[in-house]
């Protein structure tokens, strides 16, 4: 589904991602995981074209997507979330959703004078959407609240809720987990779970909550120093030394000359 | 009476706690290494011990003064100095520079305790006209401690000080940890490369998920198995 | 009786002048309080329409003009959508250099788009007669209106002094109807748009232009359609302005005092509220006006009294940015229409 | 060949104008730097120390402090004292405006700091223009004959050689302060980073004072400057260079007070010399044109910090 093929990246003569290699299959949910400054987060810039590669190659299905900008990316199907949640303040939760979709008729000015039916229609079709969203995430109970009020966990459902407006193929989620309580959690992993199952979609997870991934994940790719460690099942990368050293030590960046 | 010590400290970002009863003490002259997987909540401790963030509960005692929530300049001049693990260095500025901005707030002549710096870090001697956003990111991390030592801080705070180096000059700042160390400095340290921040560290701390976990001489956490499962769970 | 005529004349006159303002303040309301986009050229688009509609439709150079070029008497209307169309070019000149950097640049080029004009109005004679201006720009209907008023007076020689009075100044109520009523056409389309898709995407912007551009929306395109739109609707109200005043010259467009009485008036109604931008535009021009009254009370000068003026609109300013950031009507906070017919 | 033999003499008033561009652009870059704001009351602060200086030179003459012509200068020693208390008073000024509002809205965004300087700006011109009025006040009544430089044919006039040397003296004291002073260290570290300036100890409160103490000086010397030039001030004088010096400021690199010098050198030129081929009036348009095409090429400026 998504193919890195040799990703490099230098910021300054630092290389934060150097020749990383790794496929995500369809229909899986494949962690991103490794030691802090292992270049993951940077990874994720570059498949979603908020960063330029100095080199390599990324591959959606058979589409070659290196260094697009970040709106073509997405209308290529691929959705991310970040870290620390963008939601939009002073908007409803619903009007957060409902700006998502991409070819909203009514997105062109003139449309919702001379077209206002279909505009009407169309709207109709993304608020039911919207709703359906919700509800699968429970958070129905907060359509009409401003997203800046939010508490942080519910920011992050949102996040999840954003991407599921489109129906992407491949959803990218960077940390879901970080600054949300166990029950949202759960709550969060078992509508992974079920969005993968019921839809097919394909996640890309990074994720420091180790019980997270290991429970949700397979297979799990490890980076470290800029590049794929490994990859295996979750029991595979728990046990191997590799990774555990990888952990352990620190992680280095290889500089120039 | 220990120099540092934080009993059951909780805080976090805005209504995200990420320290849920935290607890360490610090005697004088240790080294003390805080590991942990990431997302543990290390920065997030140092931040909150300086005052960069309130703890919601809980409670900081420096020299026997309780400097739960104060703010950033005042515990600076209590003899506390901290490196932050990104942004820590005035660009614009030269070398030199960077280190009397260490010095700001002391009204004496500090030359000496320059020359002192200067012979911990003798690169930034050589260096000391040039700007630091010409520098690497070794000798960044250099003048970033040597600001942060210009105040003769009796407890010398370092967030991740080896991270996206190089190893070699990884090795030598942790060498240059230890020297400092040796002129009487307190050193509480986060590190991701939990190996090499234990061996130089008197005692260790191990958090997850925003508590503690272990407490042990750095050899001792070095040889315990069950931290490599709290990295990796299972 | 005669005061109260008096009255009745200046509340035509006062609610023309607001209602103008009015249809500027909804102007900027689409850039800034809709779209985030800070533009304090606004007397420069004003002044542009203005010009754009006494030359489209005022009459042609007269042997006193040191003008060359323009005059060609078409219909209001036609002057009318010359002057939004005219505005809208200059902003698209504007935006493109600057929509892609942060907000002081765009609020920098604004104000000197806004001083160029004012340079070429004042330098440029064979286009706009220098300081002389432009005279006898026509109000749209004024010879039939006035030539009914004429004959209907003819007719009843003994009506009482203060309502052939009334009577015979009502060309200025056509005209107040005339601008509310292209006000209240403005407001209905501009209340459409931002509830519309198109309103969504410019608020998303407003909020956090990264995520907006995460989600897939061209956030440059949207922000030049924006200003473009704004600076039309300005346009417009330049233009009601020269066929009321039916003199123009760029004496009538110091650029900040314009720029800034419009701003007050976003401001202080609610940006983000086209309701807000409207109220605004009455309430500050009705302080504005009462101060007219109110200065002339104290032993000033002509000059002093215009000068205490703008400063009790500047300390306003201030203290709605002190203590009431967010204006007298707060932000729409509404689902689009279509949720409320399913709830 | 006419237009060319009067270019050296343009290059001249080029040199005088852009001195006084660069003093006011200096505290505008600076201001930028530190609170991340473009302040549009800059150009009304330069008004005010204008007055400032104007009032006060009125009150020495009344208080019978000689101002008989230094040297070739045509004013006197009175008006050197109320230029130099002038920029303390307008500092003063400034340093109570922040204190009662820019102070107050730090905590918002930088839009809305903008927008209050505006309110500021035309409040302080009002303000003036109440007491003073519209119309001009002379500074200087006396015309002054230039002096021939021989060799080159170009006239300048003892006052402007003061302008030129008082621009020379004040950037040489900001350059003086910015790399050799504490605070002036302070105050470039705080531009860097406020953030980390506070962790280090450095009271970023004293530094904005500073800031807007220095910005306000510089503009009350670019004010008073203009006016000896001009040889009269008006409440205006300040908002018509205001968009030349911010034109100078984004061609210098916002927020980089030495790109404001460069730039307000490059700008005052090209006014000067364009008058040699279009209409004085276009002055501020030229500068305009060339900032719109320098955000064009480069929307960072010349000397500007890569984002």
């Amino acid at each position: 589904m998504l193919v890195v093929e040799d990703l490099a990246k230098q910021f300054g003569g630092l290389h934060a991602v150097d020749s990383c290699s790794f496929t995500v299959k369809r229909g899986t949910i494949t962690g991103l995981i490794g030691p802090n400054g292992a270049g993951k987060t940077t990874v994720f810039n570059l498949l979603t074209g908020f960063l330029k590669p100095d080199s390599g190659e990324v591959h959606r299905a058979e589409e070659n997507i290196t260094g697009l900008p970040p709106h073509r990316v997405f209308r290529q199907g691929i959705c991310r979330t970040f870290q620390i949640p963008r939601e939009l303040k002073e908007m409803t939760v619903v009007e957060n959703l409902m700006l998502v979709p991409s070819g909203q008729l009514g997105e062109r000015m003139w449309n919702p004078f001379f077209r206002p039916r279909r505009v009407r229609q169309q709207e109709r079709t993304i608020c039911d959407k919207a709703f359906e969203v919700l509800d699968f995430l429970q958070l129905s109970h907060l359509k009409d609240e401003y997203a800046g009020s939010l508490s942080g966990g519910q920011k992050k459902l949102l996040e999840l809720a954003r991407t599921m407006m489109v129906d992407p193929r491949v959803v990218l989620l960077d940390e879901p987990g970080a600054g949300v309580n166990r029950t949202l959690l759960k709550r969060l992993a078992s509508s992974i779970e079920r969005l993968c199952r019921e839809t097919g979609t394909t996640f890309l997870i990074v994720e420091h909550d180790m019980d997270f991934i290991m429970r949700l994940c397979t297979p799990v790719i490890v980076m470290s120093e800029g590049r794929k460690l490994m990859e295996g099942t979750p029991a595979e990368v728990q046990q191997d030394q590799q990774v555990l050293d990888a952990y352990l030590g620190g992680q280095y960046v290889a500089i120039d000359g | 009476m220990s120099l540092l010590t934080g009993e059951g400290i909780h805080s976090g970002y805005g209504d995200m706690e990420v320290l849920h009863d935290v607890s360490f003490r610090i005697e004088e002259k240790e080294i003390i290494s805080i590991i942990g997987p990431n997302g543990a909540g290390k920065s997030t401790l140092l931040k909150t011990i300086f005052g960069l963030l309130k703890p919601t509960k809980g409670s900081v005692t420096f020299k026997e003064n309780s400097i739960t929530g104060l703010a950033p300049d005042r515990i600076v001049r209590l003899g506390m100095a901290y490196v932050p693990q990104v942004e820590n260095v005035f660009p614009s500025l030269t070398a030199q520079e960077n280190l009397e901005m260490g010095a700001f707030i002391r009204k004496d002549d500090f030359s000496d305790r320059l020359e002192e710096v200067y012979e911990l870090f003798p690169l930034l001697k050589e260096r000391r006209r040039q700007r630091v956003g010409k520098m690497s990111g070794g000798e960044r991390q250099m003048v970033a401690m040597g600001r942060a030592l210009m105040l003769d801080p009796e407890l010398l705070m370092l967030d991740e000080p080896s991270a996206a180096l190089a190893p070699k000059l990884a090795e030598m700042i942790f060498e240059r940890i230890t020297a400092i160390n040796e002129t009487g400095v307190s050193i509480l340290i986060v590190e991701q490369n939990a190996k090499e921040s234990l061996k130089l560290a008197d005692r260790g701390y191990v958090l997850a998920s925003g508590q503690n976990r272990f407490e042990d001489t750095g050899e001792n956490l070095l040889a315990n198995e069950e931290i490599g499962q709290l990295y990796l769970g299972g | 009786m005669d005061t109260i005529v008096g009255i009745i004349n200046y509340i035509v006159f006062f609610a023309i002048t607001a209602g103008t303002y009015g249809i500027l303040s909804l102007g900027l309301n689409i850039q800034w309080g809709y779209t985030g986009l800070f533009n304090i050229g606004i007397a420069g688009f004003y002044a542009v329409g203005a010009y754009t509609a006494a030359l489209v439709s005022g009459p042609p150079p007269g042997a006193w003009d040191g003008r060359i070029f323009g005059g060609f008497e078409l219909p209001f209307l036609v002057g009318l959508l010359a002057a939004a169309v005219v505005c809208g070019i200059v902003a698209l000149l504007v935006g493109i250099p600057t929509l892609r950097l942060r907000a002081d640049y765009l609020a920098i080029a604004t104000i000197g788009i806004a001083e160029t004009i004012r340079l070429v109005l004042k330098n440029e004679s064979w286009l706009t007669n220098g300081v002389w201006g432009l005279q006898q720009i026509p109000s749209p209907l004024y010879d039939p209106i006035r030539a009914g008023v004429t004959r209907f007076l003819g007719g009843h020689p003994d009506l009482p002094p203060w309502l052939h009075d009334l009577i015979f100044k009502s060309y200025n109520w056509f005209y107040l109807l005339l601008v509310l009523g292209i006000l209240f056409i403005l407001y209905l389309i501009m209340q459409r748009l931002v509830r519309s898709p198109w309103g969504r995407a410019v608020k998303a912007i407003r909020e956090d232009e990264d995520a907006a551009a995460m989600s897939g929306k061209n956030t440059f395109s949207f922000k030049i359609q924006a200003l473009v739109l704004g600076a039309m609707i300005m346009g417009i109200g330049g233009s009601l302005y020269a066929h009321y005043a039916r003199f123009i010259s760029p004496a009538s467009f110091k650029p900040l005092y314009g720029t800034f009485l419009v701003w007050v008036m976003l401001v202080l109604g609610g940006s983000g509220n086209n309701k807000g931008a409207i109220l605004g535009s009455f309430v500050v021009w009705g302080i504005w006006a009462g101060t007219d009254f109110l200065t002339g009370y104290f032993p000033f000068t002509a000059t002093q009294a215009a000068s205490l003026r703008i400063i009790i609109i500047a300390v306003l300013l201030e203290v709605i940015l002190l203590w009431r950031p967010q204006g007298l009507l707060q932000r729409e906070k509404r689902p689009p229409t279509i949720l409320k017919k399913k709830a | 060949m006419q237009i060319l033999s009067r270019i050296p003499q343009l290059l001249i008033y080029g040199v005088i104008s852009g001195s006084i561009l660069s003093l006011g652009g200096i505290g505008v870059s600076l201001t930028y730097s530190i609170l991340g704001f473009a302040n549009f009351a800059h150009g009304d602060f330069m008004a005010l120390g204008a007055y400032i200086a104007l009032g006060l030179f009125t009150l020495t003459a009344g208080l019978g402090i000689p101002s008989t012509p230094l040297g070739p200068l045509s004013f006197g020693f009175g008006f050197i004292l109320s230029f130099i208390l002038a920029m303390g008073l307008t500092a003063l000024t400034v340093v109570l405006i922040d204190r009662f509002l820019f102070k107050r809205l730090r905590h918002t965004s930088s839009i809305i700091l903008m927008m209050s300087s505006i309110g500021v700006a035309l409040g302080l011109r009002n303000v003036l223009q109440f007491f003073w009025g519209p119309q001009p006040h002379y500074y200087i009544e006396k015309i002054q004959l230039a002096i021939v430089i021989p060799g080159v044919g170009v006239r300048i006039k003892p006052d402007q050689v003061f302008i030129i040397i008082a621009a020379i003296v004040s950037v040489g004291l900001v350059h003086y302060f910015l790399q050799h002073t504490k605070m002036g260290k302070a105050m470039r570290a705080t531009a860097d980073n406020m953030a980390l300036a506070r962790v280090t100890g450095i009271n970023t409160e004293r530094v904005i004072l500073w800031t807007w103490v220095i910005g306000a000086a510089l503009a009350a010397t670019a004010g008073i400057l203009a006016g000896i030039e001009n040889k009269f001030i008006t409440p205006e004088l300040g908002w018509q260079m205001l968009l030349s010096i911010f034109a100078s400021v984004v061609l210098g690199g916002l927020g980089n007070p030495y790109g404001a010098i460069l730039g307000g050198m490059i700008i005052g030129l090209s006014e000067e010399v364009s008058t040699a081929f279009i209409s004085t009036g276009y002055k501020p348009a030229v500068a305009f044109i060339i900032m719109i095409i320098m955000l064009l090429i480069k929307p960072t400026g010349l000397l500007g910090k890569r984002r």
